[in-house]
């Protein structure tokens, strides 16, 4: 027998500290798995976010930068254009990335800046502890919007891939969810494809996942898994929305 | 009088809640407290503790770096904290999940199996009030009838668990009291 | 009978989740109910061996605690 | 009746009491208690509540609701409040009353989250660009915080400036009794004339602004902010003396670090050592001259300044001494806080 | 004879610090007529910007509040929710809106703030002396792009409009060009719609008007408008992108 | 050979000349010349130059490409300072070095655009969260801060830390002759083992990194920063003494002001008062000794801190002077400038 | 010939910019090319009187300096 | 020696680059010299200026309130500066654009045609560059070589101009040295 599934080079050994069932476990393997793949070991900067991937330093087996909440997209401008030969990935939360960084990634994308951005969108502050994020889905619970998310009191959820989708810098741009195997097959695909962009010096690609954060949402990690299929893929549809080469095609 | 304790456990436990019965009971007595929970990312499936300090002045340092009192309700919070404790002081060991034995012999311990005497009291959920029992027992901090009241009175809205909740404590309160 | 596949477990690695449970097409997977690893996690274990390598498991474990051959 | 309350609820629940009808904020620990309690609370009072999309918006709006007129505040830790700075300078400049809770965490940077006052030069001598001040207040208890911010409102809107509440964890996340005042009529709060509400039109128009083209204009705006400081200082200067009567050692401490500090002091007297504690309960103004007149004292020997940072508020204190004593320093940084026993080690070698 | 064209009432007599030719002059008055013709005097406030539109608490007879740079959709968030039932506007510049104050624009259109932004869109910092904007057109010269705006070194322009329009919060978005009398009587309509949209409380609105910065790009003014007719309206393209009365329609 | 150049345009030159491949900045009064100036220098070099979206995006784009090794830099003026005071915590934290030009107006607020020296507070005290400093100059000249530009990544890369360069609208616009010193080799700056360059695999894996959630862990950052800024004191310290040794009269002041300062001094001794200038290059490390030994000169009778500010550097002069003399304050604000008869004429009054 | 309409401009008011004589369609107005007022402006005069009172000019201008009556 | 001069007028008029051929004089001369520009939203169309001051060792202040020398090249600018003139010094009017006298008797005053020497000179636009001839022809500050090498020295890129602007020069100079 040969081995089919373990883990990854490009993940250090050390045990991630998120909570039982989280997917940002999956999609740190999915990374680094497509890392691995695209061959790039010993030139990548990865840059971290502020939330619950605060550590991701400890687990990527690349070299990291930890930056300020919401401007991983700046500071990976900064490196990337320091070593413009270098894969540079983002890896954000959607208060990262969708309230707090709105402009960092608006620009960036603008920009056409050659990185590429893993978008874990799990509709809640994970890391401080259950807030209201941009991507709540209206009548979810948060403990800023105690009775259920609400138009007049919170106003809506942002789709953050149909927005950038209208600029012209992205090269890439796509959605997918960590609920179930075919669909985490799928992210991996979107993720890899992401990263040959920037190989090729394409421009910008962001992958959004929708992912569980079981221990804010109050659910158990499989009830987690299918809100996001249920619930979460109505508010933002899985797809692709924005691929430079299909379009010149 | 000046009482400091720690209680640690995983966060599951009611370890906080536990904490805050004794800032109640306090009250009810009429005394100062201050109860101050551990924060921070820890809280991610691992250990979570507060100090409680009550005092019959207002209490000056809520930090406790040396408990007379430590509550411990898992093994690594234990061994996180049992060096601590003042010498002469006590630890209530949560037994049931706690297989070891405290290797100190300046400090006083109560060993309770919580778990089986909640299961006792007829609801699995009053573990943390069973150690309450033993913590009130042990100590004589305050009179147990305060303590039941207040107990009472925090349960007011969800009459159905008062019994257990009372039995647990009894329970607590008379295996350290032997 | 045939051994198709395997899958391994990192006992300690291990949340005691559920997500490679409920992902198994073959309903090998189970999480203990009596043995907790050091973290205190019932952790996930092989129950049957109708394994069928299909790395399903694998895609969903957050922790990477999963190693399939076949 | 006293209640058993977290210290970042009670604020909450003072803060409404006092007046505060539209709070904007951003997530942040040690301080979410806050936002999460008022996300409830304030609508029940016909009152605002928005999680703004960042610090910087959180400022932004509450300048937009304070110049309208309204009681508004916010509350953030460290990095979200570096992030406020340009806001509060604006806030500043076009003389706007408000309420900003800053929960210390320990710093630079990401730092951690646990207690810390290394904030303190950010918060007195301004972070913002400019020449400005705010008044910062450092409470010891919650019931102290409870009070502060029951009242910052009517402080804020009479010398219109931004008041700043300056805690740290430990006092956002301690549990201890407190009295909760009456809620306050805001019938009966002074109109503010000068609020933009729409309703101006020609020479009634209102207009809110920091920007003075003209030097000698924005000098005289400077000016009038100064007098302002000078009124407080007259006005809302408060301390703390706790055995300063006799005492050979002074220490000065505000905040959490006042409370060890005194327990600190007891147990230096029951050493036979003359310790007392003087305690800035306004950080802006600074009890500079009650610091000189006691320095002044032919009993006391030496300062202690004790803090959560590496060295801060001593400035401060030194400034007040103006070399009549030495002033030592005696610190933990990072989020680590020290215990009595550690000021008391500290003095002791420092008596010797 | 009767006057069939005078200034409004809801402009002051204070003259306007704009540059010749400058259309600043003609966004405001068309705001100020639209003021009037709804019929809210004494029941608006204004937010200014900081860009050359700095002075606007100078023009508008009505209260308003100068904001720092960016920030005024999170100014007027505050102010329109003190006063739930006052005529708020913000009057913003393309680095204003679409740089600096890019979060706050989105989350106020995101939150479907109830407020009506104008949005002047001159592809150019006017007011710090000419340097590029996140409009300024590919090729377009600028101080910090002397040679010419182009893509590697200068990302891609956003379009605002086109952004917002993806959100679910917004009303109503339009944009409209300050070129000639018939586009800026058709700009005049919008900006009238979007307002009557705010008093019918329908939610957000934000009317962008391509308009010129002669003096920055070097024009006479004449010239200037015929740019924006031939160039701007190419990379902008005028109509409206969002009227939820319409969809719903 | 000497060249007549604008001081902005001057300090971008000698930026790149300095090593500097990379600028992130926004535009703002008084300092577009130098993002201008770099737009089309740095490219010419090999360099980045990307005008940011933001001054918040500009600082934490310097926070990547100095972490990844580039000598990178930025400038804005005060608003936009204060809007970067969460990005510098993060550099000063993560230890990164940068270089930052604050060419400060007016303020609070929009306040003006004229010069200013009212952000000393917040450059050298921390305008930011947590305990942190940089390396803070306020160049005179435009060749004073060309000088200072041109080894300002040097400094930098020595300490880790950001170096501060504290100017006004007036060194910004000022045109002067300046000899422009020769283009520095970057083959030849040391190599950054720390820095991402993406090259870490396994144990050669870097990490730029500000957070540390052990208050241990985070207290020894602390402490390491602060012994390194004991060595700043050591090595870096500059200041100028003009007339001192027989003074009575001492003033400070830096930046612009000290050049008008040097003129007052003058036009005292002409006077028959014997006035000097105590200038400080360095105002973080701040001359604090220099003064003390000064104070102690039994000729120096009264010191006066002049600055374009309500008085800030003055608490420096005041903890350094530490009560062995009067000082007094002279200062403009709001964009105003004084003239050298006005110093002269306060003076007059002062010595009365 | 019968006035249909009149256009007044404000002199000082008027920045001499010129948009207003590109947008009249009867070619009524001019910039002078001797009269400044006291900004230093050459400002838009009425040179023709064959004004419809179309309102362009004042459509255009940025300055708000004209004035139609019809 | 110290030497101050303000230069004000409209945007257009190149007062700016008036005081930077000053400036350039100055080093050509070895002088010392700061030139500051006004800066600010005075420039949208409004007046414009700068100060110059030329020295033989450093420049202590270059913030100039009282001028030696005042250079007004419109109506405004002499109106806003005339009265800062140090008694005894010069004001130097552009009578082109205004009509007006100086009412100051304490003061020195040079009338100059500047538009009319321009067109004399064949270029409208050299008329700073008359003024400048004026100023030195005035002030006699620097050698009258020095000026015109630097002068050509400065149109190195656009030679056809030079004649022109030497011409300005010598035009603006006769008139004020006489
Ligand atoms: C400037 C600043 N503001 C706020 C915070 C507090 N904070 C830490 S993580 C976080 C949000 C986390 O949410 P998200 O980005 O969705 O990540 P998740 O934890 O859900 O993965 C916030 C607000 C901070 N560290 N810095
Ligand atoms: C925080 C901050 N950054 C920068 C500036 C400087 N600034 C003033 S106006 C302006 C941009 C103006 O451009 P735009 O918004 O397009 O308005 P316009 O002048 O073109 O109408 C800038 C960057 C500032 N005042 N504050
Ligand atoms: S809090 Fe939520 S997002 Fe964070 S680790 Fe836990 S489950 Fe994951
Ligand atoms: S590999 Fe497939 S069949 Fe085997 S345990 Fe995993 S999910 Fe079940
Ligand atoms: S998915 Fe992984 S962590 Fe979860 S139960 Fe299965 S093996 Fe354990
Ligand atoms: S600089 Fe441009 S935008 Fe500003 S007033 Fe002048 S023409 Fe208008
Ligand atoms: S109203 Fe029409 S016709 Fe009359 S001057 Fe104006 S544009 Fe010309
Ligand atoms: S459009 Fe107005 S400002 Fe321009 S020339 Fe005509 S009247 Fe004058
Ligand atoms: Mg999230
Ligand atoms: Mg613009």
């Amino acid at each position: 027998m040969a081995t089919v599934f373990k883990k990854t080079k490009m993940l250090t050994d050390v045990p991630f500290h998120y909570c039982p069932g989280c997917t940002h476990g999956i999609a740190h393997r999915l990374v680094a798995e497509c890392l691995e793949e695209i061959g790039c070991e010993g030139n990548v900067v990865g840059i971290a976010p502020v939330g619950c991937a605060v550590f991701a330093y400890n687990y990527f087996n690349v070299d990291i930068q930890e930056v300020a909440h919401g401007r991983a997209p700046a500071a990976a401008t900064g490196v990337k254009r320091t070593h413009p030969d270098t894969i540079v990935f983002a890896y954000q939360g959607d208060g990262d990335l969708a309230s707090i960084g709105t402009a960092e990634i608006v620009h960036a994308a603008a920009r056409g800046e050659n990185i590429t951005v893993i978008f874990i969108n799990n509709a809640i502050y994970g890391m401080t502890g259950g807030q209201m994020a941009p991507t709540t889905l209206i009548g979810q619970k948060s403990t800023t919007s105690q009775q259920g998310r609400t138009v007049p009191l919170n106003g809506n959820p942002i789709k953050v891939c149909e927005m950038l989708a209208t600029l012209d810098g992205p090269a890439y741009i796509a959605r997918a969810a960590l609920c179930d195997p075919a669909n985490v097959a799928k992210a991996k695909k979107a993720i890899k494809r992401g990263f040959e962009m920037q190989m090729q010096k394409k421009g910008f690609s962001l992958i959004e996942l929708l992912s569980t954060c079981p221990t804010n949402w109050g659910m158990t990690p499989v009830q987690a898994t299918e809100y996001v299929k249920e619930n979460m893929t109505k508010q933002f549809p899985l797809g692709v929305f924005k691929d430079i080469d299909k379009e010149s095609k | 009088m000046e009482e400091k304790i720690i209680i640690a456990g995983f966060g599951g436990q009611g370890v906080l809640s536990l904490g805050q019965f004794i800032a109640y009971a306090a009250i009810a007595d009429g005394k100062e407290v201050t109860w101050l929970p551990s924060y921070g990312p820890e809280m991610r499936g691992g250990t979570s503790n507060c100090s409680v300090v009550v005092c019959d002045k207002q209490v000056a340092s809520p930090i406790v770096a040396h408990p007379d009192c430590l509550i411990a309700m898992n093994k690594p919070s234990l061994y996180k904290f049992s060096d601590k404790v003042k010498a002469g002081g006590t630890i209530i060991v949560n037994s049931s999940l706690i297989p070891d034995k405290v290797e100190r012999t300046d400090v006083n311990v109560v060993y309770i199996d919580a778990a089986s005497l909640a299961m006792e009291a007829g609801n699995a959920r009053t573990a943390n009030i069973v150690v309450l029992g033993a913590y009130i027992g042990m100590s004589k901090l305050f009179p147990k009838e305060t303590v039941k009241k207040m107990i009472e009175a925090k349960f007011a809205n969800k009459p159905k668990v008062i019994p257990a909740n009372l039995k647990a404590f009894e329970l607590g309160y008379a295996t350290a009291a032997k | 009978m045939i051994v198709l596949a395997k899958v391994t477990i990192a006992k300690d690695t291990c949340k005691g989740c559920g997500l490679c449970v409920n992902a198994c097409p073959k309903n090998v997977l189970k999480l203990s109910e009596t043995e907790t690893n050091k973290n205190g996690y019932f952790v996930a274990e092989v129950v049957s061996d109708g394994c069928i390598g299909c790395t399903s498991c694998a895609l969903m474990c957050p922790d990477v605690a999963i190693t399939v051959e076949r | 009746m006293k209640k058993l309350m977290k210290g970042n609820e009670a604020i909450a629940e003072a803060a409404v009491r006092g007046g505060c009808r539209a709070f904007f904020g951003y997530p942040i620990t040690p301080q979410n208690e806050i936002p999460e309690y008022l996300s409830k609370r304030l609508p029940e009072v016909g009152g605002c509540f928005i999680q703004a999309e960042s610090e910087v918006a959180a400022i932004n709006m509450v300048y937009g609701a304070a110049g309208s007129g309204a009681r508004a505040m916010t509350s953030s830790s460290s990095p979200g409040i570096s992030l406020k700075q340009e806001g509060i300078s604006y806030i500043c400049g076009a003389e706007l009353p408000c309420v900003i809770v800053n929960m210390v965490r320990g710093g630079p940077g990401l730092g951690g989250i646990q207690p810390a006052q290394s904030d303190y030069f950010q918060a007195v001598k301004g972070g913002g660009h400019g020449d400005y001040h705010m008044l910062v207040y450092g409470p010891n208890t919650v019931q102290e915080a409870v009070d502060i911010m029951y009242d910052a409102f009517d402080k804020a809107d009479k010398y219109r400036l931004p008041v700043m509440i300056l805690g740290d964890g430990m006092i956002g996340q301690i549990m201890e009794a407190v009295e909760l005042p009456e809620m306050k009529d805001p019938a009966t709060f002074p109109k503010k004339e000068w609020a933009t509400d729409g309703t101006g039109v020609g020479t009634s128009r209102r207009i809110i602004n920091s920007l003075y083209i003209e030097p000698d204009v924005l000098e005289k705006v400077n000016h009038r902010l100064f007098d302002r400081y000078k009124e407080l200082e007259e006005n809302e200067l408060r301390y703390e003396e706790y055995l300063v009567e006799d005492a050979e050692i002074v220490i000065v401490a505000y905040g959490t670090v006042a409370r060890i500090s005194k327990s600190a002091a007891n147990a230096l007297r029951e050493k036979g050592i003359k310790a007392g504690l003087l305690r800035p309960v306004t950080l802006y103004p600074f009890p500079a001259k009650a610091i000189a007149k006691v320095a002044a004292e032919a009993n006391v020997k030496k300062f202690v300044a004790v803090e959560l940072s590496m060295g801060q508020m001593i400035e401060d204190v030194k400034l007040a001494v103006n070399g009549a004593k030495p002033v030592e320093f005696y610190g933990r940084t990072g989020g680590n806080v020290m215990t009595p026993e550690d000021i008391v080690e500290f003095v002791e070698k420092e008596v010797k």
